[in-house]
C-alpha cells in the first residue's frame, strides 16, 4: 500500500490520532492510553496487517517522553510508525509484548535506560545495567561525574 | 639379538643366583612398579605431544614449536607448569572424595597395564584371564569419574559424571561383545595366548568380515569408553566447560588428563593384541623373503607401532568429528551397535564351531 | 544478583551458562533451568559488555559516531558503518559519487563472508569440531588482508564516511578479490565435506530449535534466523538502499524452521554473496570516491530511520535529530537482542547439547546485543 | 521388515560414507603440510610486510632539517571522538617581530586511540600520519602518551 492510502486508511480508523509523513515512514501519534487497542487493530486488520514491530525506543524531549513503535507488515511491506507521548513524571505506558513477543526485550530496556513503566510486562527488570543502578542513563538529564568523560 | 625378554631373562637369572627367591621377587617388583611409573609418565608425554601435533598438522598449524627443538619439551614444560599450580579445592566440595578421585582414575589405569604384553615374553603379568581383566578393571574407572563429579559441587561436573556413567556402561556391552567375538576364535583369555595363536596371520584378516565388523565396533566403543571426542560426552568442553573435571586444577588435573591418555594407550594396545597380532610380526603367506624382513624388526617395535597407528586413528576421529548428543549417543549403542555386535558374535561362533576361519 | 541455587522445587538444576562459558562466544549470560539434560526454562540476562554506544553518539558528532558502530557488531563493521554513513546522506540529502556506492556495497558483501565464515567456524567448533574452525580461518583471513590493504584495518575499518568512503580502493584490489573468489570457490566444497554432508552434524541440527514463520515475526527474528523459517525480510530485497537494486542476487529462503535451515540459508548466502561480488567487481566506475561535504555536517531537525541488512539480519539506525551538529537521540536496532530474544522459545524441550548448537546457528555477537 | 531393515543398512552405509569423506580431508590436511597457513611470529619479524595504508599509530613525520608541517590549528583535536590529541600552542615572534601561533606540544595518547583516522583525513597541511608499528605494549603505561614534536623543531615554510 502506498503511504497516502495507508494515511488515509489508518485516519479513517482512529479520527483522533494526527498522522504526518515522516521522512521516511507514515507517522501517527496517539493517546498513549489507546496504545493497546490501536496496535490490535493494526495487527488484526487484514488490510493493514502490522505484524511486525522492528523497532521499539523512547525520546526523551525533556518535557515529556515519545515512545516510539516502528511497525512493518510483512505482507503488504507497508511501515507505520506509532508515536506516543508520556508524562515525564510519571511515564506509564501498557505493554505492547502481549502483541509482539519482540516488545519484551525491547520494553526491558527502555525501562532500564528511560525508566519508563510498562503495566503489565511479565519481568520489567533491569537488563542491560545492573540491578542496583541508580537512575537511567539515556535521559538528558542523567549525570554521572565518574563515569561519563565530558570532551 | 637383544631383545626384551632377553634382558628381563637375564636380569632375573642374575638376581636368584645371587639372593633368596622372596628378596628376588621383592626387587623384581620394585624394579616393575618404577618402570611401570617411567612408562606411566613417558606415555603421558609423548601422547599428549602427539595429540598437539596431530590437531595442529589436521588444523593446518605448525603445532608446539618452542620449547626444545620442534617443540619436544613442550608437555614436559606443561608438566612442570600444572605441578607448580595451586590444587584448588572449591567451597563446599566433599572434600576427601574430591582429592580421592583422580588417584582413583590413576589407579585404575595403571592395573590396567599388567597384563599387557609389550612384546614377545615380556609382560608384567600375564595372567591366564588377561582379557577378562582388562574388561572389568576399566569399568571401575566409572567410579572415579562420578566421585569427582559428584565431590566437585558443581552442575557442570555432575552432569558431566552422570553422562559419563550412562556411556561407559552402555558402551562396555558392545566394547566386551567385540572382544568375545576374538576370544571365540582363540579359545583363550590369556593375553599370551591370544597373541601365539596369531603367528599365521592377524585376526582382523583370519576371522573374515566379522572379525572387520569386530574392529570397527571395538573401535567405537572405546573411543566412547575413554571419553574421547566425538564421544567426549562427560568434558563436552562447549557444553558443560570440562564436565567432570571443570573444578580441577593443577597436579589432580593432570592426573585425569594423564589417566585419559593411558586409557586411550591401554585400549588401542588391547585392541592391536586382540585384532592385529600384538607383537607379531606381519606376515604374507609364503614370500619367505619378506617374511624374514619382518622377523628382524623387534618384537616390542611391532607392538608399539600397531597400538600408535590405533591411538592416532582415534586421535583423527577426534579432531574430524563434532560430538553426538547424549540420547543419539545412548541411540548409536543401543540400536545399531549392540544388535551388530550380537549378530556378529553369532556369526563368528559359527565361523569358529565350523572352523572356516583360517 | 543471582542467588546461589543449585536445584529448585521441583527437582530442576539451575544452571549459569555464562558469563564465561565456551559456547558463549563472549560474555552472554543464560540462566537456564534444567529437568535432567533438558532445558525447561532460560533467561538472558544481558549487560556484562554494555558500553552505552547510543549515550556516547549524544555527544558526537555525525562524522565521529560511525566508528562507535564497528564496535557494536565486529563481523559487519562495514555494514554498520553503511547504516550510519547512508542515514547522515538521507537526512543531508546529498548524493553520493557510484564509483564511491560499488566500493561500498563490495565491502559490504566481503564483511558478510567473513561473518559467515566466522560464524560457521565457531559453530562447527560449539559442536565440538575443532578443525572447520580453522579451514574457515584461512579464506576469512585472505578477506581480512584485502580489507587491511584498502581500509587500514582488520576488524574495526571506519572505512565509510559521511558522502562516500574514506580513501579510494587499492590498486591491487580488484585483483586481490578476483584471486580471493577463485580460492573461495576451491574451497567451499570442504565446508560440505567436512560439516553439512556429516551425519552426526545434520542429526545434531535438524528437529531442532524450531520456530514458526508467526512466531519469528513476533519475536521481531531477522536475517538468516527469520529466512530459515520462510520469512522474507532481506532488507536488500525489500527496501533496496545503495546499489542493490542494480544486481541480481536471491533472497535465500528455506522453510525447515529449524537450526538446519538456518545453516543452509547462511550458507547459501555466501554463495549469493560471491554472486553479488563477482557482478560488481569489473564495474567499478571511475570517478571520485567521495562527494564533497562541509567540514562541519548539520542534519535538519527531524527524525531518520535508516535499515541495512548485515551478515545477522536488519540493523536499523534511528537518528533524531534537533538540527545540531551532534544527535540529539541514536537508537540502534540491532538484529542480535531481537534474535536473541527467540532463544527461549526455540531451546525450551531441548537437550544442553541442543542449546549449544541453537546459540552457535543464531551467531549471536554479544557487543551487538549490549549495544 | 525388509524395508526397515533395508533402511537400517542405509542409514549405516551413509553415515560411515560421509565420516569417511570427512576423516579423507583431514587426512589430507595431515598429511600435506605445504597447506600449514600459521606464521612464526617473532622470527618473521624482518620479512613481515604490513600494507602502507595500515593504521599502527599515530606520528608527525618531521624532515632533515627538523622541521614538521603542523601549524597547531587543531583540527584533529575537533575531529578525534575519543579525546586522544591535545594541542598545546605557544606564541612565536618571527624574523620581522610579528607573534605567530605555532605548537608546543602535540600530545597523543596513545592507549585512548582507536585508529579511526579521522585525525589524518582532517589534518589540512597533512602534517600527521599513520604509521604501521603495531607492537605498542609496554609496561608503564605513561610511556603510551606521546609527544608528537621533536625537541626544538619548527614549522616548515611556506607552511600557513
Amino acid at each position: 500500500m502506498e503511504n497516502e492510502e495507508l494515511i488515509a486508511q489508518v485516519q479513517t480508523r482512529f479520527p483522533e490520532a494526527s498522522i504526518v509523513l515522516g521522512n521516511d515512514f507514515p507517522e501517527v501519534s496517539i493517546d498513549s492510553k489507546q496504545l493497546l487497542p490501536v496496535l490490535q487493530t493494526l495487527k488484526t486488520e487484514p488490510s493493514l496487517a502490522f505484524n511486525f514491530l522492528f523497532c521499539e525506543t523512547c525520546v526523551d524531549w525533556k518535557t515529556h517522553f515519545t515512545m516510539v513503535y516502528h511497525l512493518e507488515s510483512t505482507t503488504h511491506r507497508h511501515n507505520l510508525v506509532i508515536k506516543a507521548n508520556l508524562d515525564r513524571v510519571q511515564p506509564e505506558i501498557e505493554t505492547a509484548c502481549h502483541l509482539y513477543r519482540a516488545a519484551e526485550l525491547h520494553e526491558r530496556e527502555i525501562f532500564d535506560l528511560f525508566g519508563i513503566i510498562f503495566t503489565n510486562h511479565p519481568h520489567l527488570r533491569r537488563i542491560l545495567l545492573t540491578d542496583d543502578w541508580v537512575g537511567y542513563p539515556l535521559r538528558k538529564d542523567y549525570d554521572d561525574p565518574i563515569n561519563m568523560i565530558k570532551l | 639379538m637383544i631383545s626384551l625378554e632377553n634382558i628381563s631373562a637375564s636380569i632375573h637369572q642374575l638376581l636368584s643366583a645371587n639372593l633368596s627367591q622372596t628378596a628376588v621377587i621383592l626387587i623384581e617388583m620394585s624394579i616393575i612398579a618404577l618402570l611401570a611409573i617411567t612408562l606411566f609418565a613417558l606415555l603421558g608425554l609423548i601422547l599428549v605431544f602427539m595429540e598437539r601435533k596431530v590437531s595442529a598438522w589436521i588444523q593446518i598449524r605448525l603445532g608446539p614449536n618452542r620449547v626444545g627443538p620442534k617443540g619436544i619439551f613442550q608437555t614436559t614444560a606443561d608438566t612442570i607448569k600444572l605441578a607448580l599450580k595451586e590444587g584448588f579445592v572449591p567451597d563446599g566440595a566433599d572434600k576427601f572424595l574430591y582429592k580421592l578421585a583422580p588417584f582413583v582414575v590413576m589407579i585404575i589405569a595403571m592395573m590396567l597395564l599388567a597384563p599387557i604384553a609389550f612384546a614377545k615374553n615380556f609382560a608384567m603379568w600375564d595372567l591366564n584371564i588377561g582379557v577378562f581383566f582388562i574388561t572389568a578393571i576399566s569399568s571401575v574407572s566409572v567410579i572415579g569419574i562420578l566421585m569427582a563429579g559428584w565431590a566437585s559441587n558443581n552442575q557442570y561436573s555432575l552432569l558431566g559424571a552422570m553422562r559419563s556413567g550412562a556411556q561407559i556402561i552402555s558402551y562396555e556391552i558392545s566394547a566386551g561383545m567385540a572382544i568375545l567375538t576374538i576370544i571365540v576364535l582363540t579359545g583363550s583369555l590369556q593375553i599370551s595366548e591370544i597373541v601365539n595363536s596369531q603367528s599365521n596371520g592377524w585376526w582382523l584378516f583370519k576371522g573374515h568380515i566379522p572379525a572387520v565388523i569386530a574392529f570397527v565396533i571395538y573401535i567405537i566403543a572405546v573411543t566412547a569408553e575413554t571419553n574421547r571426542a566425538p564421544f567426549d560426552m562427560a568434558e563436552a568442553e562447549s557444553e558443560l566447560t570440562g564436565g567432570f573435571h571443570t573444578e580441577y586444577s593443577g597436579m589432580r588435573f593432570a592426573l585425569f588428563f594423564l589417566a585419559e591418555y593411558i586409557n586411550i594407550f591401554i585400549v588401542c594396545a588391547v585392541g592391536a593384541t586382540l585384532f592385529l597380532g600384538g607383537w607379531m610380526p606381519f606376515h604374507i603367506g609364503a614370500w619367505e623373503g619378506f617374511n624374514h624382513i619382518m622377523d628382524f624388526i623387534p618384537s616390542s617395535v611391532w607392538f608399539l607401532g600397531k597400538t600408535f597407528f590405533l591411538i592416532f586413528v582415534i586421535m583423527w576421529f577426534r579432531w574430524t568429528f563434532p560430538r553426538l548428543r547424549i540420547d543419539q549417543l545412548l541411540n548409536l549403542e543401543w540400536k545399531y551397535l549392540l544388535p551388530i555386535s550380537l549378530f556378529n558374535l553369532l556369526f563368528m561362533t559359527l565361523i569358529a564351531i565350523k572352523g572356516w576361519h583360517f | 544478583m543471582f542467588e546461589q541455587v543449585s536445584a529448585n522445587n521441583n527437582g530442576e538444576l539451575v544452571i549459569n551458562v555464562g558469563p564465561q562459558h565456551p559456547a558463549t562466544h563472549g560474555v552472554l549470560h543464560l540462566l537456564i533451568t534444567l529437568h535432567g539434560e533438558t532445558v525447561t526454562k532460560l533467561e538472558p540476562n544481558l549487560g556484562y559488555i554494555h558500553r552505552s554506544i547510543e549515550k556516547m553518539c549524544e555527544s558526537l558528532s555525525y562524522r565521529q559516531f560511525i566508528y562507535t558502530t564497528s564496535r557494536m557488531d565486529y563481523l559487519s563493521s562495514h555494514i554498520n558503518n553503511h547504516a550510519c554513513a547512508l542515514g547522515v546522506e538521507k537526512a543531508m540529502q546529498i548524493e553520493i559519487p557510484e564509483r564511491a556506492e560499488y566500493i561500498r556495497v563490495l565491502m559490504s558483501e566481503l564483511t558478510r563472508l567473513a561473518s559467515h565464515q566466522l560464524w560457521w567456524g565457531a559453530m562447527a567448533m560449539d559442536l565440538g569440531a575443532l578443525s572447520p574452525f580453522f579451514y574457515a580461518f584461512r579464506e576469512r583471513e585472505v578477506i581480512n588482508d584485502i580489507m587491511e590493504e584498502t581500509c587500514g584495518a582488520r576488524l574495526t575499518m571506519n572505512y565509510f564516511v559521511p558522502g562516500g568512503v574514506m580513501y579510494d580502493i587499492h590498486p591491487n584490489f580488484v585483483k586481490r578479490v578476483k584471486d580471493f573468489i577463485v580460492l573461495f570457490k576451491s574451497k567451499i566444497a570442504e565446508y560440505d565435506e567436512l560439516v553439512t554432508g556429516n551425519v552426526i552434524f545434520q542429526n545434531r541440527m535438524k528437529n531442532i530449535g524450531i520456530i514458526s514463520k508467526e512466531d519469528a515475526i513476533s519475536y521481531g527474528c531477522t536475517g538468516p534466523t527469520a529466512r530459515g523459517s520462510g520469512v522474507s525480510c532481506d532488507v536488500r530485497k525489500n527496501y533496496p538502499y545503495s546499489i542493490y537494486k542494480n544486481v541480481q542476487f536471491d533472497e535465500v529462503l528455506e522453510y525447515g524452521c529449524d537450526a538446519f535451515s538456518r545453516y543452509q540459508v547462511r550458507i547459501k548466502e555466501m554463495y549469493q554473496s560471491v554472486r553479488i561480488i563477482e557482478q560488481l567487481i569489473d564495474q567499478i566506475p571511475e570517478g571520485e570516491f567521495q562527494a564533497k561535504t562541509k567540514a562541519v555536517i548539520k542534519l535538519p531537525k527531524g527524525e531518520f530511520y535508516t535499515r541495512v541488512e548485515t551478515a545477522r539480519g536488519e540493523l536499523g539506525v534511528y537518528i533524531v535529530s534537533e538540527g545540531g551538529t551532534t544527535p540529539y537521540r541514536i537508537k540502534f536496532r540491532s538484529p542480535g537482542f531481537s534474535n536473541l530474544s527467540a532463544l527461549e522459545h526455540m531451546v525450551k524441550g531441548h537437550k544442553i547439547g541442543d542449546l549449544v548448537a541453537i546459540m552457535g546457528v543464531l551467531d549471536l555477537v554479544i557487543p551487538d546485543i549490549d549495544r | 521388515m525388509i524395508t526397515f531393515l533395508k533402511q537400517y543398512f542405509t542409514d549405516i552405509y551413509e553415515a560411515i560414507v560421509s565420516l569417511l569423506k570427512g576423516m579423507k580431508l583431514t587426512g589430507y590436511y595431515f598429511t600435506h603440510h605445504k597447506e600449514i597457513i600459521t606464521q612464526e611470529y617473532p622470527e618473521n619479524r624482518a620479512t613481515l610486510n604490513l600494507p602502507e595504508r595500515f593504521r599502527g599509530e599515530v606520528v608527525m613525520p618531521h624532515d632533515e632539517n627538523n622541521e614538521h608541517a603542523c601549524t597547531g590549528c587543531s583540527a584533529c583535536e575537533l575531529a578525534c571522538p575519543n579525546g586522544t590529541i591535545k594541542i598545546l600552542n605557544k606564541f612565536e615572534v618571527n624574523a620581522e617581530g610579528k607573534k605567530k601561533k605555532a605548537i608546543d606540544t602535540f600530545v597523543y595518547h596513545l592507549e585512548l586511540c582507536t585508529m579511526c583516522n579521522l585525525c589524518i583525513v582532517a589534518c589540512p597541511t597533512d602534517a600527521i600520519k599513520m604509521a604501521q608499528t603495531f607492537e605498542h605494549s609496554v609496561f608503564d603505561r605513561s610511556l603510551l602518551t606521546k609527544k608528537l614534536n621533536q625537541p626544538n623543531s619548527k614549522l616548515r615554510e611556506g607552511i600557513e
